[in-house]
């Protein structure tokens, strides 16, 4: 019995493994191929207009794009395999290096919105759910489809504009004030906990005031969408039998609500968060350009313009990982409060 | 087909639960839509058979008598009395209240009606949480013997599982004891045996029907198959098309004159028929949960 | 613990977060880094790291900020030129450091000079215009004695055009030891000084964050005396909108690239002030003559009608406001020998006559590809409204920098709206873009367009090559009416720098092209 | 029960058909509507506040916005179109087919499906379009390439919960297979899901829209496209307030517009749920 259950975790655990290595692979054929068909010559790009052809050719030997692209991807895999995820033509780092950089300042936002807009989404769904058709309801509904529908570079730049420049109640744009940003040690790319670490007297407050604005806008666009699909859950879930059961045993409304319907649709909501935490890791390029975010959105979007390769492919390996591995997760956790699910 | 005056009704001894004139609508663009008419009947503490086939009405005026339906659906009656209490009156904790301890409800599908996340001794033991103020221990005791008693052999063990890991007949045994557990006046009982095999069918009734009788409960059995719950009831309403068109005595079923009553009693669903009729509630139906960008 | 959360909730509670007073001596300059590639000056080319290299690095001889269009002794402290003409050379300022703390020596410039030709990345050709190539510039270069440096050259140009070239940030002194020391399998120290600085300049980079930020400090040692500020911050911020609300709020000292709107609505405030200056940079609209898929745009007729569909004040006085003038010849106002006469303005008749005349049918389309960024977008769309009176129906096709030039490299575009800026302070530098045309796939704008002009070449050829001033200034001035006249270019803007900056900067002063840029005398 | 649809059953439905109608009336009739043309600059009426001429105000190139968003309804609205029919038909497509046929099929094509999901969306789109050139017909192809997942996943429980039921059965008993047990039953299950999520997305398609303008890879101007007219906009957003956001508003409208809709649909479809 033990031993049949050890192999299926066993089973499991390689099964998990293979889907990983087929879609980071597949993820990868496909971002080299774009790349390489992307008319943006990233040659051009580092030797810029004016220079001679012998310097453009050099470059392009540098960049190794003188050969067929299948020897390039094949170059790529296998340095990937030893670990090396290449240098990135346009800032000349190892990829890793910035890689360990910009996904930290993501992480950070990313984390941070996904827990407001959980709580407030998962508050707004409830409340609607509860009187469907109702005014509160209502009400939320116009909240979470405004948060849907506003383009975010305009929401964030009006926060700016009202709580930066006019209110003065938050910092600008940016992670830190200047008199904190590059003399505070930055061991872990996270700044709260880096503040925190430093010990630097206003540092940590200054980093939360630099935070509020940016996690809020992001916040606000994935609340409509929690909102309104955990309110669908509910509302699905509260058609069904067993909710009339509920009553018919005496439940009342509150009980029937969160005894009986949410652990029903926890599930759902699990996917869904887990499904918006994955896209806000991607890295929110409009937000992180909006406030001089140095994040992983902005370092995918600028190695794109620049057609550079590693950089790309770096960045997508990072999400590709996320969004599989948060896929796991969730799957585990729909598991878990649902017992239904084999 | 309204050779039947609307008052008819046969008067039990004393009544558990009275209703008149209780109509079911549903609110259109255009004014409403009545779905049941006018039904007046009493329920006494007696086993009474609320017969009609799928769309005439029954389940929703059950629900309606447990206080259960929801906008955009609509109750109106004359007269809704409940051991003397006005139902029409009251108040949500009031009809909470009652929900489970005075009246109980059964549905169909115990693999639907079972919440499917929440283990069985949990759910037994809410409804005794509801009502009653009892140490978890004593909970404990009186859902096991409450369990023993619907014939469930083995409590401790079903209370652990999770209803889709109970079979059909051990499902509706579970809603039954979590049903009878608080010492209900009246059970409705909604179609509580067409979801199971037909060998069950009977185990389950029996069962029901030696409960009520021994607790001098109401029962007021809802089904499409005459033929099957005349067997256990005493009297037998019938519904059509939202209305009360047959009143009779199980024992005068043989000679109704209602054509309608005459087409369910001859019409005897057997093994060869079963499964034919398709799934009465919604299930699934709506938006299913997906995320993307 | 507990203390250090006390003090967070009660800075949370009274932080007078957002104003900004600043850090004192510290300098904040917001604008876009994206674009840098690399900041060792014989690789970095862009407009971002040519900015900055002024103040890390410094050249024998460097244009004189207080005095536009003259040179000024910097490493070198005097030159002497050869005999024959074709050498020079340079006795190197006395006691001159690095901000590590070598000091410079003859060495120093041989090496920095041999090390940019033989590295060949972008800014090379502008050394190769010296006849240096990566085989023969060792002979070229040499120490004479441990004060002096010769440099002699191939090429039959003068010394005022070599000293023009030597003035190029290319060009800049590097510390020798400190390349080597850092030396990555035989690049010269390239990788290192990609992130690093080892020049004599008046700042020195503390710390330099890709895409994030570039921080300087002030180099105590730097030989013509210390800058007044302590650090200079330039931090990356992609938005304009954002870079305006830094600045405005005062978090930021200086704003650059902000929009003519932007700049209007900042005008006039109390605490900010609006920085203007020329720059060499000049826009123009160029037709493929190469493309035989289109033989129209091989057509003069076109050429000479488009000249007449640009709303040249439209687009300088009102769409672009203050931010460009209008500038029809391909040497900047500003540089010696620009020729100022603006002959064409928006004359639709006039252009739909020369359209009819030449036989070119009402409703011709021709794709236009612009740069996707303010303010290309909005010229585009203002070309293509005037240009749809005239009968000519141009499609938009904004793409990313070097999608664009990538396709003007391959000769594969229809028509194209570019910007030039000149390498180096000389006006063969741009003469040799527009009017010269080897016939040998050297990519010059001319070459781009497929303007076949051999006698035009051989002017410009000559132009570089005579030694009297006023005589190439007058060459200069016929070769650019010519081009004004007859080329598939049509030249229309010139740009003028906007900066916003917090009306307590003083000293900051800015040039033509785009390395002159000086923060040494700031102060706030 | 079977009741007959009707679809006028409710207020919410009505309100969205009301919005929407007046968006295809627009886009039908843009040339008899609209004040002035769409792309008629006047440079020295740029940036002017909403007047009596100009009822919105003008943009950057002095254009008239009123004209601009009447316009802008054909090709914002052509955009969610084509969105809409490149990316539902084949995520249904997959998600049906990869749960009615279950086993090997089932795993490859959600396989294909997480892959495509597990992409950087911005990057995908950024990069098609980058590769493909900027228009309307390849935005929209972009972000066809990164909705069909959500549909398929979608489509996939639907059927999967369907065969899990005894209807299937039943319908495969009366000898109703292959494509036609597909399209006649498992289909018309998926529609009602799809509703809230088809309504949920119609606006983030007009916004990421926007984000490609934003970045410079927009549809190409002058198309007064609403989402590039925002991101245009933004640019003089502290000053000029007007230029954003009329499309802004617009936007918006049109998106509770879609989730009126959706949301009146389910209850007009079942009426014991509102």
């Amino acid at each position: 019995m033990r031993a049949r259950y050890g192999r299926r975790v066993l089973r499991r655990v390689a099964g998990a493994a293979a889907t990983l290595a087929l879609t980071i692979a597949a993820l990868l054929v496909v971002t080299f191929a774009l790349s390489s068909l992307s008319p943006i010559d990233p040659a051009i790009r580092l030797v810029g207009d004016h220079a001679s052809a012998a310097s453009y050719q050099q470059a392009r030997r540098d960049l190794g794009l003188d050969r067929p692209w299948p020897v390039q991807f094949a170059r790529y895999v296998s340095q990937v395999l030893r670990g090396n995820l290449g240098t990135s033509s346009s800032t000349g780092q190892p990829v890793r290096d910035d890689l360990a950089k910009v996904f930290p300042a993501t992480l950070e936002l990313a984390t941070l919105a996904m827990l407001i807009s959980a709580a407030v989404g998962l508050a707004f769904g409830l409340l609607g759910a509860w009187r469907p058709g109702g005014l509160t309801d209502g009400v939320i509904r116009i909240l979470s489809l405004a948060g849907n529908s506003i383009p975010i570079f305009w929401l964030g730049l009006l926060a700016l504009y009202l709580f930066y420049a006019h209110l003065h109640w938050t910092g600008g744009p940016g992670r830190l004030d200047d008199a904190f940003e590059y003399t505070i040690d930055r061991s872990t790319g996270l700044v709260l906990i880096d503040t925190w670490r430093s010990g630097v007297p206003g540092a940590f407050v200054n980093a939360i005031t630099h935070l509020i604005l940016p996690v809020l806008v992001l916040a606000a666009n994935a609340i409509g969408n929690i909102a309104r699909l955990t309110r669908a859950a509910l509302l699905n879930e509260s058609a069904r039998e067993y909710v009339i059961l509920a009553r018919a045993k005496g439940a009342g409304e509150a009980r029937v609500l969160f005894a009986h319907i949410l652990p029903n649709a926890s599930g759902a909501a699990v996917t869904v968060l887990a499904l918006s935490y994955a896209r806000l890791l991607e890295g929110a390029v409009l937000t992180e350009t909006v406030f001089a975010w140095p994040g992983l959105g902005r370092y995918l979007t600028t190695a794109l313009f620049a057609a550079d390769v590693p950089a790309i492919l770096g960045g997508t390996l990072v999400i590709g990982v996320c969004f599989v591995v948060l896929n796991r997760c969730a799957d585990l956790l729909a598991r878990a409060v649902d017992p239904r699910i084999l | 087909m309204d050779c039947v005056p609307q008052g008819i009704r046969a008067v039990p001894d004393r009544a558990l639960l009275s209703v008149r004139d209780l109509s079911i609508s549903v609110s259109a663009p255009h004014g409403e839509r009545l779905i049941v008419d006018r039904v007046s009947f009493d329920v006494g503490a007696e086993r009474v058979a609320l017969v009609g086939e799928s769309g005439s009405g029954k389940s929703l005026t059950a629900r309606a008598l447990m206080g259960l339906l929801r906008r955009p659906l609509k109750v109106s009656a004359g007269r809704l009395e409940f051991e003397g209490v006005d139902l029409r009156a009251l108040t949500p904790a009031r009809w909470a209240a009652m929900r489970g301890s005075s009246m109980a409800l059964i549905l169909q599908d115990p693999r639907h009606a079972l919440n499917p996340v929440l283990r069985v001794g949990r759910q037994m033991d809410e409804v005794l949480r509801i009502h009653q103020k009892l140490s978890a221990a004593e909970r404990r005791d009186r859902t096991e013997e409450m369990m023993l008693a619907v014939g469930l052999a083995e409590p401790a063990r079903t209370a652990r599982a999770f209803p889709h890991e109970l079979s059909g007949g051990l499902g509706q045994r579970v809603m039954l004891a979590m049903m009878l557990v608080n010492g209900p006046r009246l059970l409705i009982a909604d179609e509580p045996t067409s979801s199971l095999d037909e060998s069950l069918r009977d185990q389950v009734l029996e069962l029901m029907v030696s409960l009520v009788e021994h607790r001098r409960m109401g029962l007021l059995l809802i089904s499409h198959d005459l033929q099957q719950v005349a067997r256990y009831c005493e009297r037998v309403l019938v519904m059509y098309r939202g209305r009360l068109v047959d009143v009779r005595r199980t024992q005068d079923l043989a000679g109704a004159e209602h054509p309608y009553t005459r087409i369910l009693w001859s019409c005897r669903p057997g093994g060869r028929t079963y499964g034919t009729e398709l799934p009465v509630l919604v299930r699934d139906a709506d938006e299913r949960l997906d995320m993307a960008p | 613990m507990q203390c250090r959360l006390a003090s967070i909730l009660a800075g949370l509670l009274l932080s007078g977060v957002g104003v900004a007073a600043g850090v004192p001596g510290t300098l904040v300059v917001v604008q876009s880094l994206d674009d840098i590639v690399s900041l060792d000056p014989a690789e970095g080319f862009e407009l971002s790291s040519e900015s900055v290299f002024t103040s890390l690095y410094q050249r024998l001889v460097q244009s004189d900020p207080d005095k536009p269009g003259a040179l000024r002794a910097t490493l070198a402290s005097d030159w002497q030129p050869g005999a024959d003409g074709q050498s020079l050379v340079f006795t190197l300022r006395a006691g001159a450091t690095f901000a590590g703390g070598h000091a410079v020596r003859p060495e120093d410039v041989v090496f920095s000079l041999q090390r940019a030709v033989r590295l060949n990345r972008s800014p090379a050709f502008i050394l190769n215009e010296l006849g240096w190539t990566a085989d023969n510039v060792a002979g070229f270069i040499v120490k004479t004695d441990d004060g002096h440096v010769r440099v002699s050259w191939p090429a039959r140009v003068g010394t005022a055009f070599v000293l023009n070239v030597l003035s190029s940030t290319v060009a800049s002194i590097v510390d020798a030891l400190e390349a080597d020391r850092h030396q990555v399998n035989n690049d010269s120290g390239n990788g290192w000084l990609h992130t690093h600085s080892e020049g004599s300049g008046p700042f020195r980079m503390r710390r330099y964050i890709p895409h994030e930020a570039l921080v300087m400090d002030a180099n105590p040692r730097a030989p013509l005396g210390a800058p007044l500020l302590k650090t200079v911050v330039i931090k990356n911020v992609a938005d304009a909108a954002s870079r305006r609300l830094l600045v405005e709020v005062g978090d930021a000292d200086i704003a650059r690239d902000l929009g003519p709107d932007q700049i209007a609505a900042l005008r006039g405030k109390p605490d900010l002030r609006v920085f203007e200056s020329p720059s060499a940079s000049v826009h123009y609209l160029l037709f493929n003559g190469s493309n035989n898929a289109k033989p129209v745009l091989k057509n003069p007729a076109l050429w000479e009608a488009a000249r007449w569909l640009i709303d040249y004040d439209g687009i300088a006085g009102k769409l672009l406001k203050g931010q460009y003038l209008v500038h029809q010849a391909f040497l900047a106002h500003g540089f010696p020998g620009a020729l100022d006469t603006t002959p064409y303005h928006l004359d639709v008749p006039k252009a739909r006559e020369i359209l009819a005349k030449a036989g070119i049918a009402p409703g011709t389309a021709i794709t236009l590809d612009v740069f996707n960024q303010p303010p290309f977008n909005e010229i585009a769309q203002s070309l293509q409204a005037t240009f749809a009176q005239g009968g000519i129906r141009l499609q938009i096709l904004p793409g990313v920098a070097s999608e664009v030039y990538g396709k003007t490299r391959t000769r594969t575009e229809e028509a194209v709206w570019l910007y030039w800026i000149p390498d180096y302070y000389d006006a063969h530098s741009t003469a040799s873009a527009f009017a010269l045309n080897r016939e040998d796939g050297t990519q010059s704008i001319a070459w781009r367009a497929g303007w076949h002009i051999a006698k035009l070449s051989a002017q410009t050829i000559a132009a570089v090559e005579e030694r009297d001033p006023a005589a190439r200034i007058r060459d200069y001035e016929a070769i650019q009416a010519e081009v004004q006249r007859s080329s598939p270019f049509v030249i229309a803007l010139q740009e003028r720098t906007e900066l916003v900056m917090r009306s307590n900067v003083k000293g900051y002063r800015q040039g033509l092209t785009a390395e002159m840029v000086y923060y040494d005398r700031v102060t706030r | 029960m079977n009741r007959p649809r009707r679809p006028f059953t409710s207020a919410d439905l009505c309100l969205g058909t009301a919005v929407l109608g007046v968006a295809l009336f627009a886009a039908l009739m843009a040339p008899w509507l609209a004040p002035f043309d769409p792309i008629a600059q006047d440079i020295g009426q740029r940036l002017s506040p909403p007047t009596l001429t100009h009822l919105l105000g003008t943009d950057g190139l002095g254009r008239d916005i009123l004209s601009r968003l009447i316009y802008g309804t054909r090709p914002t609205l052509a955009l969610v179109a084509l969105v809409m029919v490149l990316s539902v038909p084949i995520g249904l497509t997959v998600g049906i087919v990869a749960g009615y046929c279950g086993g090997r099929i089932e795993r490859l094509l959600m396989g294909v499906t997480d892959v495509v999901m597990a992409f950087p969306t911005l990057v995908l789109a950024l990069a098609f379009v980058g590769v493909m050139g900027p228009g309307l017909i390849n935005s929209a192809f972009a972000l066809a390439l990164t909705g069909w997942p959500a549909y398929a996943r979608l489509a996939r429980t639907e059927t999967l919960q369907m065969r899990r039921s005894d209807y299937l059965a039943a319908a495969e008993m009366h000898g109703i297979v292959g494509p036609r047990l597909l399209w006649g039953h498992v289909l018309p299950a998926c529609v009602p899901s799809m509703q809230i999520r088809l309504a949920l997305d119609l606006a983030a398609i007009i916004l990421a829209a926007a984000g490609l303008s934003f970045l410079g890879l927009g549809m190409g101007p002058p198309t007064p496209e609403w989402g590039a007219m925002i991101a245009d906009g933004s640019k003089v957003i502290f000053d000029q307030w007007w230029v954003a956001a009329s499309p802004g508003a617009a936007i918006l409208l049109l998106s509770v517009a879609f989730n009126l809709i959706a949301d009146g649909l389910r209850a007009a479809g079942d009426p014991s749920r509102a």
